[in-house]
């Protein structure tokens, strides 16, 4: 049962189902749709505790070895269990898991990518240049659209949200059309290949 | 009380990576992987008492054991020789993803963006609009000589027209990243120094 | 048929048999030319110059894994890869790959292995080239800032799925005075690398780089096939914009069954 | 020359913090003006008649609250206030139904919707897109039970409700993947439900041509956004506090592309292309 045609196949079905369910009225179609669809949040639901088997698996094997900052992953480990452990008992509605997600992930996770308006000040002065046409169109547009965001701009000079308004909706709309049209070809293009059996990267597999 | 605490020194530790990575910093990071996987168990442990679990204890619906049992085989990929079990939950996943991106996209992102660009040539923001859209169309045509003298000129005016959007998206994105580090600021300042009015 | 969707399925039938098609001639031999990409033509360049300067090559192809829909990206940026890795080899250049994923270090010690290899330069090919970092997205970025500025690297390659150290590592690069090709398909960060790169591949180029690196007939074909789409979706443009200029709405009205 | 181009980026950290900080400690106020973007938005809410049903969907991770939490506080605020709206809140994403909790604990006693009656909490349900697509399809299949596992066929409020066709407004509260385009794929596209987005600032330009096409009828552009909603219900609250930050820090980031282009100019060494 290892046969790579099987998981195509499958592959295949699954897709057409909800393909011939989107442009067909037919019951039996519907349904059948309807019921995979719902397999599909089971079987992604079970997912979700991939990355913590992952975790356990390295970070043991790391403790074990005393490698690195071994006690790191204690720490890692150990919030996790413990976490897990209060969202199983208490459910994520409660008093006692809910501590835990405002006070220790809502703030770190908030935090992670705060730092990036550190480093986008320290690019912005140190790296973004106007070397080619390209780079200095960017920029004047950049500026302008900053403008047009910052209440200040508009203490400035009260045409900054229009000229914004208009690039965001003109040129900006146009660009990004163009380019959502081309990768929405682009993303059916990789789903034929996946669904001729071309690109299986999902099938590949490998360890972790 | 804690928790506003705890909240600043792992706000504090996280923040000290801008003056140098540090001992600090990794630990606090840990943590962070740690309570974010633990979340994502807890949240599908839930998802699958919804979706699964209640289905078949009380209604009785035992086709939902045929997605769980082959979900399960998902956790085959962590015993040597049996990945390949794992890859049957994966291609009845890809196959539903692929048709709904196939299904969807043609609609919302290909026939529809087109329609709403069939505009009369009448006025300067419609002429800019239908010569954005199809110059970046071109520049991304890949299969033409270099020499295709239409083509060249209008994917230099496409090239020049998503520089525009990169700009705007340029703009936002700095919007965005001082929202993220303002709210930080304001806990800090406000919840945990009280310093705010 | 449900209604609403009719001309949404006549397209979808156009778009795939044109795609199908172009796959299955390519499959069959037909080559097809693709228009010249800056960014690739640069990299023998940019190899040239870190060669004489006697200085490093840094290479990454993205912070993303080898599944899920980003994998498309890590696949152009690894074939891009030996594309960089066989120059460095004819020039003697000194390469560094730098690597977030773990599973995406095997493949990318062999493709350069390969390169070395093919061009006849394997006693010059170290195994050390090409390094895990961490599996910690700005962890990562730290360490891949950290060598761009100690070596003071003169080219650095950034070609695959990028993310928020996008702007991190390019401004490494800028410090450092290295010649920095960049490209990506997230086209949220390619507007930093405008800003911080001398080339840069925007979205789908990053794929197509792909392709002719790797000359792989079923990418070609894609590629093809999909412009055969775009040809499509230009030719019912100029339609309809000609028929809306004339105060005809036909194919709005068309386009909506 | 040399020397501006080699500043320390901590002092460079060390200005933006200051830009961030100082304006809060010493608040200017200053005016700003209404998109008619966050316009719609709030006319959409503001429309919603007795019996009409909405859908609030709350798709962010903690990364992104800095810019969800104060829209989502915001219009769940108005639209709680309309007499005899439905309200149904989901998420597809995992941490959206700890942030919709939040608000509504937080809400206690402010508005006299009944729980089951006027408004349903599903929670989350993986799968993203797969998710996304099976509740627009039907909701009873995809959830089962809500929130809190009261059976959803005992939920009086969810008996005529069905699918996304008998939604009359759905707004999303999204920073990523899955959000406005699976939303505009599996519901919009399908069912014709009304739309709107409330989004992180990064995902606006991206997802203009939706909202040009009419496929999304409004949208909030992140903090300012917030703001802007904040204003329209005549209830400054943090997003308004904090429009003098994000006025002095856009102002020193263009000043440092500023400075930093005439250093670039300025250096004769500069490398020649």
């Amino acid at each position: 049962m290892k046969s790579q045609g099987l998981m195509i196949a499958i592959t295949f079905v699954f897709a057409l189902i909800i393909i011939i369910d989107a442009f067909f009225a037919i019951d039996f179609i519907s349904a059948a749709s309807t019921e995979i669809q719902n397999w599909g949040t089971i079987i992604a639901s079970l997912a979700l505790a991939l990355a913590a088997v992952n975790l356990i698996r390295i970070h043991s094997r790391r403790i074990r070895l005393r490698r690195g900052e071994w006690y790191n992953s204690v720490a890692l480990l150990t919030v996790m269990f413990v976490q897990t452990a209060i969202g199983l008992v208490n459910r994520s509605t409660g008093e006692v898991y809910n501590f835990g997600f405002n006070n220790i992930m809502t703030p770190l996770g908030a935090t992670m990518y705060a730092l990036l308006a550190f480093w986008i000040a320290s690019a912005a002065y140190r790296a973004f240049t106007a070397r080619s046409i390209d780079s200095a169109i960017l920029l004047v547009a950049a500026t302008v659209v900053m403008l047009g965001n910052a209440p200040i701009g508009e203490s400035i000079w009260s045409a900054f949200p229009s000229i914004k308004t208009w690039i965001m909706d003109v040129p900006n709309m146009a660009a990004q059309r163009g380019i959502m049209i081309g990768g929405g070809i682009g993303a059916i293009a990789l789903g034929l290949r996946i669904l001729m059996g071309i690109e299986r990267g999902h099938l590949g597999g490998s360890d972790e | 009380m804690i928790g506003t605490w705890l909240a600043a020194i792992g706000t504090l530790g996280l923040m000290s990576f801008a003056i140098k990575e540090n001992p600090f910093y990794r630990f606090v990071e840990h943590v962070y992987v740690g309570i974010g996987a633990a979340h994502s168990v807890v949240m599908g442990w839930e998802s699958l008492q919804t979706k699964a679990f209640t289905p078949i204890a009380e209604s009785g619906d035992y086709i939902k054991l045929i997605p769980l049992l082959v979900g399960l085989l998902l956790y085959a990929r962590f015993f040597k020789g049996k990945i390949w079990l794992s890859r049957y939950p994966m291609s009845i996943l890809v196959g539903i993803g692929v048709g709904l991106t196939i299904k969807g996209t043609i609609g919302a992102q290909i026939v529809n963006q087109i329609r709403a660009t069939l505009v009369p040539l009448t006025s300067i923001n419609n002429i800019i609009i239908v010569l954005g859209v199809l110059s970046v169309l071109m520049f991304f045509y890949f299969t033409r000589k270099n020499t295709n003298a239409l083509f060249n000129t209008s994917s230099r005016i496409g090239r020049y027209i998503m520089m525009i959007a990169f700009g705007a998206l340029f703009g936002n994105a700095v919007m965005g990243r001082m929202s993220l580090m303002i709210g930080r600021v304001q806990f800090l300042l406000g919840e945990w120094l009280g310093l705010l009015g | 048929m449900k209604t609403g969707v009719v001309f949404q399925f006549v397209s979808l039938l156009i778009v795939c048999i044109g795609i199908i098609y172009y796959i299955q001639k390519a499959r069959n031999g037909t080559t097809y030319v693709i228009r010249k990409i800056a960014g690739l033509e640069a990299i023998e360049e940019a190899v040239g110059r870190a060669t004489e300067m006697g200085r490093l090559v840094h290479f990454s192809p993205g912070i993303a894994g080898l599944d899920g829909v980003t994998a498309a990206q890590t696949f152009a940026g690894l074939e891009t890869l030996g594309m960089v890795a066989k120059l460095v080899a004819r020039y003697g250049a000194r390469l560094f790959v730098s690597i977030r994923v773990a599973i995406v270090l095997p493949l990318a010690e062999e493709i350069v292995r390969q390169a070395y290899m093919a061009e006849g330069a394997i006693e010059a090919y170290e195994p050390e080239c090409v390094q895990y970092l961490s599996s910690q997205q700005f962890a990562y970025a730290a360490a891949v800032m950290g060598i761009i500025q100690r070596e003071k690297a003169a080219a650095s390659i950034l070609l695959g799925g990028f993310w928020a150290e996008s702007l991190m590592v390019a401004e490494a690069g800028f410090h450092a005075g290295a010649i920095q090709i960049a490209g990506s398909a997230n086209i949220t960060q390619v507007p930093f690398f405008v800003a911080a790169c001398d080339y840069v591949l925007i979205g789908e180029e990053l794929y197509a780089a792909g392709a002719i690196a790797s000359g792989n007939p079923i990418k070609l074909g894609s590629i093809a096939g999909q412009d055969i789409a775009k040809l499509y979706a230009i030719i019912l443009l100029v339609i309809g914009i000609l028929g809306a200029t004339a105060g005809s709405n036909f194919l709005v009205d068309l386009m909506g069954k | 020359m040399k020397t501006l181009q080699n500043i320390d980026r901590r002092i460079i950290y060390l200005l933006v913090f200051l830009a961030l900080a100082v304006p809060m400690l010493q608040p200017i106020g200053l005016p700003f003006g209404i998109n008619e973007s966050s316009q719609k938005v709030y006319d959409l809410v503001d429309a919603l008649k007795p019996g009409d049903v909405l859908v609030l969907s709350f798709d962010y991770s903690p990364s992104g609250q800095a810019q969800l939490d104060p829209q989502a506080r915001a219009v769940m605020k108005h639209a709680y206030s309309k007499e005899g709206v439905k309200i149904i809140n989901v998420a597809f994403w995992p941490s959206g139904p700890l942030f919709a909790d939040k608000f509504l604990g937080e809400m206690e006693g402010t508005h006299d919707k009944v729980y089951g009656e006027d408004y349903v909490s599903l929670g989350y349900v993986a799968g993203a897109e797969t998710a996304i697509s099976a509740f627009g399809k039907d909701m009873h299949q995809a959830y089962p039970r809500d929130r809190h596992g009261n059976s959803i066929g005992d939920i009086p409020m969810m008996r005529d409700i069905k699918s996304a066709a008998d939604v009359d407004l759905m707004i999303s509260f999204g920073t990523g993947t899955p959000g406005v385009p699976e939303h505009v794929r599996q519901i919009v596209t399908v069912y014709g439900t009304p739309f709107a987005v409330c989004m992180n600032s990064v995902s606006v330009a991206g997802n203009i041509p939706y909202y040009n096409a009419g496929q999304m009828k409004g949208y909030l552009n992140g903090l300012r956004g917030a703001a802007e909603y904040e204003m329209m219900m005549k209830e400054p609250g943090s997003a308004t506090a904090s429009m003098d930050s994000l006025s002095f820090s856009h102002l020193t980031v263009i000043i440092f592309i500023l400075l930093g282009n005439i250093a670039y100019f300025a250096d004769p060494d500069r490398k020649k292309k």
